[in-house]
C-alpha cells in the first residue's frame, strides 16, 4: 500500500478541534489527514471538566457557546454514534461571602446583556436546585440552558465518525514545521517526513505557538497548568454544572457517579514542570478543601485519581480562529485558554466555513483574529 | 468455631487472634476476631457474596485479598466502596451487602423509580 | 508512542464467542467491547480508556492493565509492549476528600 | 516540610533491607507502608526458602520476615505502618495517607520497593464470588486462618500454584487438580512431586474455561487446549469445586514509578510495566530507585539482596560510603544475585523450554515436567537416587538444577555435596556414614530427600520422608503408603517420627512397607 501523504486538507493536531473539523470537512467531500503526536485527544481536549457553558464567558466568544449548546449539542449523541453523555440541566455558581455575591452579580450582568438567560438566585433557592449544598452559601448565579458532556467521549466520537468518512489520522508523528510553496502555505515537515496539503489546519493547542512560529506568526499564548480529580461513582446526586464565586473548584457528577472536579493551588502559573501533565502535591489537597466548604456531605467520597493537563493560556483568555492572511493556505485555532471544550462542535463548523468559503458566516468570530493583539501605548 | 477457620496449623500452630466481636452483616448478628479483616470474618460465616455490581447487577466476592482489586467493597458503617479486605474488624460494626454504590433499599427504590 | 496510520476498516466487525466476558471487572467492560474499540479506531491503552472507561474504576486498572493490553494488541496486530500503558496517577489508592483536605501545613495563613 | 535522606516505599524483603543497609550507614532513613504489618508477602510465606545460607535458604518465609523486622528494630529503622503513600511529585516529594490526613514529605532518595501484583486470566464466570488470586487464598490461610475454600481447582503451575497448592492442603483444604495450559509444569519439579504425592492430579495444557454458579462457584470446566492454547471441543472436563485459585504469574506494581514520571516501558522478562532502570536500580529521575519485584518479577531471597544493593548506591551517593567501599558492596551483592540468578528456572532462562538434560548431564524428567512427578526409571539416571547401601541412606529425588544447597549444610557427617554451584544436583559421598537423622529430609526445601533402610527391619523396608500436615502420625499407627502421583501402593505401619526444633516444623515420619515396594512408596495417608 502506498502511503498516503498529501490531501486536500492537513490537520496538524488530534484533539477535539481537529478531529471535529476534520468530520465536518469530510462530510463536505474534502480529502483529510490528521497529524496527532501523541494520541488522540491527548491535550486539553481529554484533560477538562467537561464544561459545556455560556455563562461567565466573554462575549466576544459567547456566540459560539450559545450555537452549540442551541444547535450541536442536544443531538450530537446521534449525530455522532457515541453517547457524549450531554446533560443539559444548568450551571449554578456558588458564593458564600458578600465579597462573591458581587463577583457573580458583575458576570451575571454582562451576560444578561448580550441576550443570556442568567440570573441571580438566593441560598434557598440555590439548594432547592441541589440539596446536598452547605447551609453557608448566601447566593448564586443559575444559568439554566448550560450543562456538561464527557469531553473524552465527545473527542473520541469526532474522531470515530471523521475515521467513517475517510479522514485519515496518522499519530506519533511530530510536527516539526510548516513550509510555504510558491507563497502558500502546503507543507507539514515531520519528524516522519513531508506531508502536503492544499490547506493546512493548525489546532496543536499549546504547540500551536512553536509550529505558526516557522512561518513568522506568533499570538501570546502560554501554557498553564490545570488539575483535576475523580473521585469513586456514588449514587445519583446532581446534574448540574458546579462552579463558585471564588474559583475553588469546579465540575460535575458525570453519568458514570463519579465526581469530576477542577481548581488550582494558585501556585500553577508558575510550575517548575513544563515536560509532563504532571499533578502537584498541593492542588488536589487544596481543590478537597474548597469542596468541603460548599459541599461538607462529600466528606468520606474517595478520590481515586487526580490529573493534569494544559491550557493554552490567550493573553484575552479567548481563542484564536482565522485564516492567517500573511500566509494563504494557513488557518489557526488556539489559545482557548481552558474552555475550549464547549464551544469546540461550533468552533468546527466555523472552521469549516473559513477553510472552504474563507469566512465563517454562522457564526461571527471576528473578534477572534489572530491579529488582535496590539502593545499598550 | 466455624469448620472454614483453621482450628491447628502444621506449620503456624494456633492463630493469634482478637477479642470476640460481634457485628452486624446485613441486619443479622454475626461474631469475629477483633482486628482480623471484615472479609475474613464474613468468609468464616459463609458469605460470599460482598456486592452486586452495578451495570449488570452480578454478585462478587473476595478476589485478590490484598486490598489492590477492590472487588470486596460493601458498605460499611453507611460508607459505601470499603474494601473488606484490609478493613479490620472492629465491634459493632454495621456491614451491609452493596448493591451498584448504594444499600439495598437505596438502590431497590432508584432502580424502581427508574424502570 | 509509535506511528499509526489509521483509517476507517472496510471489513465488518466480526463477532467472537468470548465477547462477553467482563475484562475489566471494576467498569465491568466486556472483551467485545474492547474490541469494537480497536475497531472504532481506538488504538493505544489511554484511548480505549478514555471510550470505555476500561481502567478507570476503583482499582484504577490495577486488575484488568495487562489483559487490555494484550487485547489490543492482538487486535491492533501489534505487541503489547506497543500499545502503551495506563498512566499511574496520585492517589494510587482511594483517598477520601475529607483525609485529602485536612493536612493544612501548606495553606497560606489570612 | 518534613524532609528525609532516604525514602523507602514498601516494608517488604526488598524496602526493609534496603532500609538496613542505609541505616546501617548512618542515613536518615524512614519505610512507609500501607498495611499494618511489615514485611510485605513475606508472612503468608509458610515454605522453605531455596537459595544457600546467604540467602536464609530453609528457612520460612515467615521467619525471615521475623528476622529482617528484629534487624530493622535494632538499628532503629523507622518504618510507618498504615502509611499509604499517594503519589510522587517533582523533586522527590511523596504524599502519604497516615493518622487521617495527608503528610507531606521530601527526600532526597527514593527507593519504589512496592512489590507485585496478581496476574489474571479471564474466562466465563470468572468474576463468580470463589474465583479467587492465589495470594488471596495465602493471605485468607495464613494470615487470617481462615479456609479459602473446601475443594479448590488451581490455575496455574509456577512456584506461587505449586507452592500455594500445598498450603491449601496443609490448611485443611482439598486441592481438586493443578492446571496449566502449557505442556509442562512451570515451577519447580521438586514442588510439584510434593504436591503430586499427596494425591493431586496435575493436567498440563488444560484450561479452565469456565466457573459454574451464579453467585458462588459450584464449579469448573476445564478443557484441553491445542499447541495455540486454544480449547480443544470435546475435551471439557467439569471439576466438583467450590473454589478456583488463580495463580498465573505475578506483574511489578509499579504504578507509583508511573505516577513519578519515570520512563516505563512493557518487559515482558521483567514481568510487566517497569520502570527503565541503570545497573544500579536508578529510574531515569535522578534519586529515584526501584528496588525488588517491582523492579522485575524475582523471588523474595532476590529482592533482599536487590534491596541492600540499591540502598549501597544511594549510600555511595550521598556520601556515607566510598567509591572503594560501594563497589566491594556492589559486587558481593552482585555475585549473592548471580548465584540465586543460576540454573534452568534462572530469569534469563524465562520461558526456554529446550532443556533435555541437567548441567551433569542427566536427562530431565519428562513425566515430572507432565504430570508433576517422576517414573522409576527416569530416576535411575540419578545417582543420587540409586544410591545403595547397607542400613541407613539418603535417595535424593531432587533432578533439576535450582539454586539451593541447606542439604550440604545438614548433614553432620558430611554425606551430601553440592559444591560451589548451588544449582548443582546434590551427590552423596559414600565415604561417609550416614546416622539417619533426617535432618537433610527436614531441610531440604522441595521436600525430596528420603532415608532408607532396606536392612534394619526384619519385617520390610524402613522409608523416611518429610511430613507437614496434622494430624502427626504415631509410632504403630497403620495407613496407606502412596506413591509418587499419591495412587495406594500397600499398606505402612509408622515406626518412628522425628520432631525436632532445628527441622523446623517438618517433621521426618518413617515407615515399613515390604521390600517389593520400596522404590514405590513415598508417601503416606492414615486410614
Amino acid at each position: 500500500m502506498i502511503e498516503k501523504r498529501t490531501a486536500d486538507v492537513i490537520i496538524i493536531g488530534g484533539g477535539i478541534m481537529g478531529c471535529s473539523t476534520a468530520y465536518r470537512l469530510a462530510k463536505l467531500g474534502l480529502d483529510v489527514i490528521v497529524l496527532e503526536k501523541k494520541e488522540i485527544g491527548n491535550g486539553g481536549s481529554c484533560r477538562n471538566a467537561g464544561g459545556v457553558r455560556q455563562s461567565a464567558r466573554d462575549p466576544k466568544e459567547l456566540q459560539l457557546a450559545m450555537y452549540a449548546v442551541a444547535n450541536i449539542w442536544p443531538t450530537l449523541s446521534e449525530e455522532l454514534g457515541v453517547n457524549v453523555e450531554y446533560h443539559q440541566k444548568g450551571n449554578i455558581r456558588l458564593g458564600l461571602t458578600e465579597k462573591d455575591v458581587k463577583i457573580l452579580e458583575n458576570h451575571t450582568a454582562k451576560s444578561t446583556k448580550v441576550g443570556l438567560d442568567v440570573k441571580m438566585i438566593s441560598g434557598d433557592e440555590a439548594r432547592e436546585i441541589c440539596p446536598y449544598m452547605s447551609d453557608e452559601i448566601i447566593a448564586a448565579s443559575w444559568c439554566p440552558t448550560d450543562g456538561h458532556a464527557n469531553p473524552l467521549k465527545t473527542t473520541l466520537g469526532f474522531y470515530k465518525r471523521a475515521l467513517d468518512l475517510g479522514v485519515t489520522f496518522i499519530s506519533g508523528v511530530e510536527v516539526l514545521g510548516i513550509k510555504k510553496i510558491k507563497g502558500e502555505a502546503r507543507i507539514v515537515e515531520t519528524d516522519d517526513g513531508d506531508y502536503e496539503g492544499g490547506q493546512i489546519l493548525l489546532c496543536a493547542g499549546y504547540d500551536s505557538r512553536r509550529i505558526a512560529n516557522t512561518v513568522g506568526i506568533d499570538a501570546p499564548v502560554e501554557r498553564q497548568v490545570n488539575e483535576v480529580l475523580v473521585t469513586e461513582a456514588m449514587p445519583h446526586m446532581f446534574d448540574i454544572m458546579l462552579g463558585v464565586a471564588g474559583g475553588e473548584f469546579y465540575g460535575h457528577q458525570s453519568e458514570h457517579g463519579s465526581f469530576v472536579l477542577g481548581g488550582n493551588s494558585g501556585l500553577q502559573a508558575f510550575t517548575s514542570n513544563t515536560d509532563h501533565f504532571m499533578t502537584n502535591s498541593l492542588t488536589a489537597p487544596c481543590i478537597s478543601r474548597g469542596i468541603m466548604k460548599y459541599f461538607p456531605c462529600l466528606k468520606n467520597v474517595k478520590v481515586v485519581r487526580t490529573w493534569a493537563g494544559y491550557y493554552d493560556q490567550c493573553i484575552d483568555v479567548l481563542p484564536i480562529i482565522d485564516n492567517i492572511k500573511e500566509v494563504p493556505g494557513l488557518t489557526v485555532a488556539f489559545g482557548f485558554s481552558g474552555h475550549g471544550f464547549g464551544i469546540s462542535p461550533a468552533v468546527s463548523i466555523a472552521l469549516s466555513e473559513l477553510m472552504t468559503t474563507g469566512k465563517s458566516t454562522t457564526i461571527d468570530i471576528s473578534q477572534l483574529g489572530y491579529d488582535r493583539f496590539k502593545s499598550k501605548g | 468455631m466455624s469448620e472454614k477457620r483453621i482450628a491447628e496449623h502444621p506449620i503456624l500452630g494456633e492463630y493469634q487472634k482478637g477479642e470476640l466481636v460481634h457485628f452486624t452483616f446485613d441486619g443479622k448478628d454475626v461474631t469475629g476476631f477483633e482486628g482480623e479483616s471484615i472479609a475474613a470474618a464474613l468468609k468464616a460465616a459463609g458469605v460470599m457474596v460482598h456486592r452486586y455490581t452495578a451495570k449488570e447487577h452480578k454478585p462478587r466476592g473476595i478476589f485478590c485479598a490484598i486490598g489492590r482489586c477492590t472487588d470486596c467493597v460493601m458498605i460499611v458503617n453507611g460508607e459505601p466502596n470499603v474494601r473488606t479486605c484490609i478493613t479490620p474488624l472492629v465491634e459493632g460494626m454495621v456491614v451491609e451487602t452493596q448493591y451498584g454504590v448504594e444499600t439495598k433499599e437505596a438502590w431497590e427504590a432508584s432502580h424502581n423509580e427508574k424502570t | 508512542m509509535a506511528k499509526i496510520i489509521r483509517t476507517a476498516h472496510t471489513e465488518p466487525f466480526v463477532e467472537k464467542p468470548d465477547d462477553d466476558m467482563i475484562i475489566c471487572r471494576c467498569e465491568e467492560i466486556t472483551k467485545g467491547e474492547i474490541r469494537r474499540a480497536v475497531y472504532d479506531g481506538m488504538s493505544t491503552m489511554n484511548e480505549v480508556k478514555r471510550y470505555l472507561r476500561s481502567g478507570m474504576g476503583l482499582c484504577q486498572g490495577q486488575t484488568c492493565q495487562r489483559l487490555v493490553q494484550n487485547i489490543i494488541a492482538a487486535e491492533m496486530k501489534m505487541k503489547p509492549t506497543e500499545v502503551g500503558m495506563i498512566q499511574g496517577r496520585s492517589p494510587v489508592r482511594p483517598v477520601e476528600i475529607g483525609i485529602f483536605s485536612n493536612n493544612k501545613t501548606d495553606v497560606k495563613e489570612e | 516540610m518534613k524532609r528525609h535522606e532516604l525514602i523507602v516505599i514498601g516494608a517488604g524483603p526488598a524496602g526493609l533491607s534496603a532500609a538496613i543497609e542505609a541505616k546501617k550507614s548512618g542515613m536518615d532513613v524512614i519505610v512507609f507502608d500501607e498495611n499494618s504489618r511489615p514485611g510485605g508477602q513475606l508472612f503468608k510465606q509458610i515454605h522453605k526458602f531455596f537459595g544457600s545460607k546467604e540467602h536464609h535458604a530453609k528457612e520460612r518465609g515467615f521467619k525471615i520476615g521475623e528476622s529482617l523486622l528484629a534487624e530493622a528494630e535494632e538499628l532503629g529503622v523507622k518504618v510507618e505502618l498504615n502509611a499509604t503513600v499517594m503519589g510522587i511529585y517533582e523533586n522527590k516529594e511523596v504524599t502519604v495517607k497516615m493518622n487521617g490526613e495527608v503528610d507531606h514529605f521530601k527526600a532526597d532518595k527514593i527507593i519504589i520497593a512496592t512489590g507485585a501484583a496478581e496476574n489474571m486470566i479471564p474466562f466465563k464466570g470468572w468474576n463468580i464470588p470463589g474465583v479467587i488470586g492465589a495470594g488471596a487464598a495465602q493471605a485468607m490461610m495464613n494470615l487470617q486462618g481462615v479456609k479459602p475454600g473446601s475443594k479448590i481447582l488451581m490455575v496455574g503451575s509456577g512456584n506461587v500454584g505449586l507452592v500455594v497448592s500445598f498450603q491449601l492442603l496443609q490448611a485443611g483444604c482439598e486441592v481438586a487438580a493443578v492446571i496449566d495450559a502449557a505442556p509442562r509444569v512451570g515451577g519447580y519439579g521438586v514442588h510439584a512431586a510434593k504436591v503430586a504425592r499427596t494425591g493431586v492430579p496435575f493436567y498440563l495444557s488444560h484450561t479452565v474455561i469456565e466457573a459454574k454458579g451464579t453467585d458462588h462457584v459450584s464449579g469448573a470446566v476445564i478443557a484441553e487446549v491445542d499447541s495455540h492454547f486454544q480449547p480443544i471441543p470435546g475435551t471439557e472436563k467439569e471439576l466438583d469445586v467450590d473454589t478456583i485459585c488463580i495463580a498465573v504469574g505475578l506483574s511489578p506494581m509499579s504504578q507509583l514509578a508511573s505516577n513519578a514520571k519515570c520512563d516505563m516501558a512493557l518487559i515482558p522478562q521483567k514481568g510487566g510495566n517497569v520502570a527503565l532502570l541503570s545497573e544500579y536500580g536508578e529510574t531515569n529521575i535522578k534519586g529515584i530507585y526501584c528496588a525488588g519485584d517491582v523492579a522485575g518479577i524475582e523471588e523474595a531471597s532476590s529482592a533482599m539482596i536487590q534491596g541492600r544493593s540499591v540502598a549501597s548506591h544511594v549510600c555511595y551517593s550521598l556520601g556515607y560510603i566510598t567509591e572503594e567501599e560501594f563497589n566491594t558492596k556492589y559486587d558481593s551483592y552482585q555475585e549473592a544475585l548471580g548465584k540465586l540468578r543460576m540454573g534452568m528456572f534462572a530469569p534469563a532462562n524465562k520461558g526456554r523450554n529446550d532443556f533435555t538434560v541437567t548441567d551433569e548431564g542427566y536427562p530431565i524428567s519428562k513425566n515430572l515436567l507432565a504430570k508433576g512427578y517422576m517414573t522409576e526409571e527416569e530416576l535411575e539416571n540419578f545417582p543420587a537416587y540409586n544410591y545403595k547401601k547397607a542400613g541407613v541412606h539418603p535417595i535424593i529425588e531432587c533432578t533439576q538444577n535450582i539454586p539451593c544447597n541447606p542439604c550440604q549444610d545438614a548433614c553432620p557427617k558430611k554425606c551430601i555435596k553440592v559444591g560451589e554451584n548451588i544449582t548443582m544436583l546434590p551427590q552423596i559421598d559414600e565415604e561417609q556414614g550416614c546416622i539417619g537423622c533426617g535432618l537433610c529430609v527436614a531441610s531440604c526445601s522441595g521436600q525430596a530427600i528420603f532415608l532408607m533402610d532396606e536392612t534394619s527391619d526384619p519385617d520390610g523396608v524402613l522409608i523416611s520422608f518429610p511430613y507437614e500436615f496434622l494430624p502427626l502420625p504415631e509410632v504403630g499407627d497403620k495407613g496407606t503408603a502412596l506413591s509418587r502421583s499419591g495412587a495406594p501402593v500397600c499398606e505402612a505401619v509408622i515406626t518412628d517420627v522425628k520432631k525436632t526444633k532445628v527441622m523446623d516444623k517438618t517433621a521426618v515420619v518413617t515407615m515399613r512397607v515390604p521390600h517389593e515396594f520400596k522404590n514405590s512408596a513415598r508417601f503416606y495417608k492414615p486410614v
